[in-house]
């Protein structure tokens, strides 16, 4: 289709989404959005006053990051569903590549300020990456950012060294046990709470390391998972047996 | 209406007519991110709408009764965000694939080379 | 139209300026950074509408694995001989 | 608690084919099976439960009450297909265990076994989910387990279909998400029943933007017109599993998606009319490209495109007699399209092609094959006494009953699926085979155990069909049940919400 045409469409379609759009008037919401509950964390009704950072004990839900709160507290299921999405595309990318590539994508030798480089920015990657997923109910952030801070710092070894070569069944390893210890977790809250991924460890004080029960738990095996994952795409795309 | 809700329409519109007026699959593939990037950009920008600070709770914001910015379309964005990762990179693969095996990435040619293929 | 949305204007333009520009290259490895460039606006434009969680997702998988996972598939394609630029 | 499980062993099972590779590597060319026929057990236990206490049972995620966190409900619709999928599932992937060749190696073996299983999960997933965000994860999950299933399918062309797919589903779910936007921004909650509630306090500019792009959103699965351009491609180079499982599962689960939408959700008149349109085009579009098409498996694309064009067409007039006769509609197309798809994708394998000349005559070396192909098109055409039959006569009167002209265009493709139907059968059985001797058979196809193993698959299927054909009554009632449930959304809302 040529650009003009294609152009004229999506002009079209543009204008037509703007005039629903602007007469939907997003701006003025008709009910209150359900997150209100969310962010006061009285949900189940159990807890009338605000939440004190620092203070507030027992909650229904302990991380100080709402966000995190919604996507392992309140809507877990979506985020086990996620991790499914990232395991089938490193599965695809895995079942495809061998097809396209069997040598290692070869290039020149790396120069030695990239090597050094490597040398000491690595360990800060691994350090901060750990530190972003392990801090994932407290400050923004959490598996799904930390997990591809690890890719990346694989990714940076796979540049600098060339004899690199990732333990693929390893990582495939981890892969596989984090998203089975999820779903047991889950489980587990089904045979203690009544229901799939219940939160079935205490809470603690809102703001502290160890607080917010299960979902530190859990941001730390979807780091595992997400890192190990994505380390192993970057692996098949450099290629190598 | 507000600007941040037109502008990420605009984008997913430009994402919309990349995927149309382009004939490279590697062009498509880059204009389905361009509309995947719309869509997270509108999504906030709906949880935005009413100005407020970021929903976490630090000691500089400790109460949760202070005006927070909505964080459930946050939440679906994160999701969003790494499941386009997942489907971009099968795509990036499956294109490689393709260009490996029938050495050209143009679509008129591929369709046509599917249609010779089928009748 | 408060000072505050003028820059929101503004990324928003470089958004579209790098998206277009991304979209319409003769060469493909300009496009993969011009998405690079538009995956970096993006986490801008969401860190200033106060969500902190989704431009760290965004700088690291929309700017930061994405362009390199591009680059990846485009330096395996070079390797594998002259392609039909369209 | 069961219904979840259905989606958890799968899942389970795919991450444990992961987590003990090497050691299970061998084991995996059994696991989707096994898993199958488990979930049929769970199915067959959600159905005597539901047979109980037939009130809905709504599954809150992590305890969360309604609106807040995630529920599945499982009504006796969703129980029900939950069986009849489950059963299709399960002699689609046994017919795939068949059709694996030996010489491919078990490491690739565990990689497409790990992507049927979470492709199962998904499936079931969607049948139960009450959240509309749920709803898109899951449908994510289900489409690139597809494009996967397709790209590593061996057939020349699999890597572009896979491609025009994967690109087609990736505008449709973009669209799912603006319309999830829209939603959120105006009504706050992303709750099914919630929002069933909450829906008449809308402005009619939200009122008709959000569900028409939930529809686009969900058209890509639903094979809707403008949106099906991947149909035939993906069809004709899907190999044993994805042709089955696109007719018999995909294209049921999110058929039944879009009647709930458009019952409980949002009964809204201008989302009827964008499905009558849609329906009356899909249908047309679908059955003219099948009687033009030259090979087996396009033409079963555009057949089945076709049949759901005619579901569109009876989900677009409101009333409880539509929706029984699209139920009705819906399962009688799903049983006859698998066994038709099967023997396709079998003698597709057998002897390398698709197309009519080749195949000339094909049903005098391959009998069974075609005793089960002339059952089940008997059925889809609607010769009388079969299953078909009942569904289309039931169709049609109601289509007449809603609006007399809405007969003709129906009336007239019934006649053209005769046709080509029939057309297809002279070819490939009373013409004489082109050879004397008969088609030669590729090295590597299917004999012995494998070969008889599949065709028992499919008339199994065949013989259901002459048993419903003539004791149409157990589906009857059940289809009964679940519409009068579905029909009336304050049961499901006061379910779900827990009589908030």
């Amino acid at each position: 289709m040529s650009r003009l045409w294609a152009a004229g469409i999506v002009v079209l379609i543009g204008l037509f989404l703007f005039l629903f759009l602007s007469d939907a008037q997003l701006g003025e919401r008709q009910q209150v959005p359900v997150s209100e509950k969310m962010v006061q964390k009285n949900v189940l009704g159990t807890n009338p006053g605000p939440v004190i950072f620092g203070q507030s004990e027992g909650l229904e839900e302990g991380s100080a990051n709402l966000v995190t709160s919604i996507v392992v507290g309140y809507r877990a299921l979506d985020t086990l569903g996620e991790i499914m999405v990232l395991f089938l595309s490193a599965l695809g990318v895995g079942a495809i590549a061998h097809l396209v590539w069997n040598q290692k994508l070869q290039k020149e030798a790396p120069s030695f300020i990239l090597k050094t480089g490597a040398g000491i920015v690595f360990p800060m990657i691994l350090v901060f990456g750990v530190y972003v997923f392990s801090h994932g109910h407290l400050s923004p952030g959490g598996g799904f950012q930390g997990g591809s801070i690890l890719a990346i710092g694989i990714l940076l070894l796979y540049i600098a060294f060339p004899t690199f070569e990732l333990n693929r069944v390893l990582f495939q390893r981890l892969e596989g046990f984090g998203g089975v210890t999820f779903v047991v977790l889950g489980v587990i809250g089904a045979l203690a709470g009544g229901a799939f991924l219940f939160n079935f460890l205490p809470n603690g004080v809102v703001g502290q390391l160890f607080s917010a029960g299960l979902i530190p738990i859990l941001y730390l095996l979807i780091g595992l998972k997400v890192g190990s994952e994505l380390g192993g795409i970057l692996r098949n795309l450099y290629g190598g047996e | 209406m507000n600007v941040y809700t037109a502008g990420s329409i605009l984008i997913f519109l430009l994402g919309l007519y990349g995927l149309l007026a382009k004939r490279d699959l590697f062009k498509m593939v880059i204009s389905l991110s361009v509309l995947d990037t719309g869509v997270n950009l509108f999504l906030v920008a709906v949880g935005y709408g009413s100005g407020g600070i970021a929903p976490i709770l630090t000691d500089t914001y400790p109460l949760s009764v202070l005006h927070f910015v909505d964080p459930l379309p946050q939440a679906l964005v994160l999701t969003s965000i790494v499941i386009n990762l997942g489907v971009t990179a099968f795509a990036l693969v499956l294109v490689a694939r393709i260009f490996k095996k029938h050495g050209t990435l143009d679509t008129a040619k591929l369709w046509q080379k599917m249609g010779g293929e089928e009748e | 139209m408060s000072g505050l949305d003028a820059i929101a204007i503004v990324v928003f333009a470089w958004i579209f300026l790098t998206g277009l520009i991304a979209i319409e290259a003769k060469e493909r490895f300009t496009s993969v950074l011009m998405l690079s460039a538009m995956g970096l606006g993006a986490a801008f434009l969401f860190a200033w509408m106060r969500a902190p969680d989704v431009a760290m997702t965004e700088a690291v998988i929309g700017a930061g694995l994405t362009s390199a996972i591009f680059l990846l598939v485009l330096l395996r394609m070079k390797r594998g001989g002259e392609d039909a630029h369209e | 608690m069961i219904a979840l499980w259905m989606t958890l062993l799968p899942w389970i099972g795919a991450l444990c084919l992961l987590l003990f590779k090497g050691w299970m590597d061998r084991f995996s060319r059994f696991l989707p099976g096994l898993v199958a026929a488990a979930n049929v057990l769970l199915a067959l236990l959600l159905n005597l439960q539901g047979s109980q206490q037939p009130t809905l049972v709504s599954l809150e995620m992590g305890n969360w009450p309604a609106p807040f966190g995630i529920q599945w409900v499982n009504d006796s619709l969703s129980s029900f297909f939950a069986l009849v999928i489950s059963l299709v599932l399960l002699a689609l992937v046994l017919s795939r265990g068949f059709a694996r060749d030996k010489e491919q190696q078990a490491s690739s073996d565990v990689y497409s076994s790990a992507i049927v299983l979470i492709l199962s999960g998904a499936a079931f997933g969607l049948l139960f989910t009450a959240d509309l965000f749920n709803l898109f994860v899951l449908m994510e999950i289900a489409s690139i387990s597809l494009y996967a299933l397709v790209a590593r399918s061996r057939h020349p062309t699999a890597p572009v279909a896979s491609m025009r797919y994967l690109l087609l589903g990736g505008v449709g779910s973009a669209l799912y998400l603006l319309g999830i936007g829209v939603l959120y921004a105006k009504l706050g909650t992303l709750n099914m029943a919630d929002i069933a509630l909450k829906a008449s306090s809308l402005n009619p500019a939200a009122l008709q933007l959000v569900p028409l792009l939930l529809l686009l959103g969900l058209a890509v699965e639903l094979e809707m017109f403008p949106f099906n351009a991947w149909v035939p491609q993906v069809y004709g180079a899907g190999g044993a599993f994805v042709p089955g499982f696109l007719a018999g599962v995909s294209s049921p689960i999110f058929a039944l998606l879009l009647l709930r939408l458009v019952t409980v959700v949002f009964p809204v008149p201008q989302l009827r009319t964008v499905l009558l349109v849609a329906g009356l085009l899909t249908l047309v579009i679908g059955e003219f490209s099948a009687l033009a098409s030259r090979r087996l498996l396009k033409m079963l694309a555009f057949s089945s495109v076709g049949s759901m064009g005619m579901f569109l067409l009876l989900v677009s007039i409101p009333g409880a007699a539509m929706l029984r006769s699209s139920l009705f509609w819906l399962v009688m197309m799903l049983l006859a399209k698998v066994p038709l798809l099967g023997v396709a994708a079998y003698l597709q394998r057998q002897f390398g092609t698709d197309r009519f000349l080749e195949l000339r005559g094909i049903f005098s070396q391959e009998k069974s094959a075609g005793l089960v192909f002339l059952l089940s098109a008997a059925s889809i055409t609607g010769i009388p006494l079969f299953a078909g039959f009942r569904a289309k006569i039931q169709a049609l009167v109601s289509l007449a009953s809603a609006q007399y002209w809405l007969l003709i265009l129906p009336l007239l493709v019934s006649v053209l699926e005769f046709v080509y139907f029939f057309r297809a059968i002279r070819w490939m059985g009373m013409e004489p085979p082109e050879s004397a001797g008969g088609k030669p058979v590729l090295p590597g196809s299917l004999e012995g155990f494998s070969r008889t193993g599949t065709l028992f698959l499919f008339s199994v299927f065949a013989l259901l069909i002459v048993i419903f054909g003539l004791f149409p009554q157990g589906i009857l009632d059940s289809i009964e049940v679940a519409t009068t449930q579905l029909f009336d959304p304050v049961v499901y809302a006061r379910a779900v919400l827990g009589g908030m």
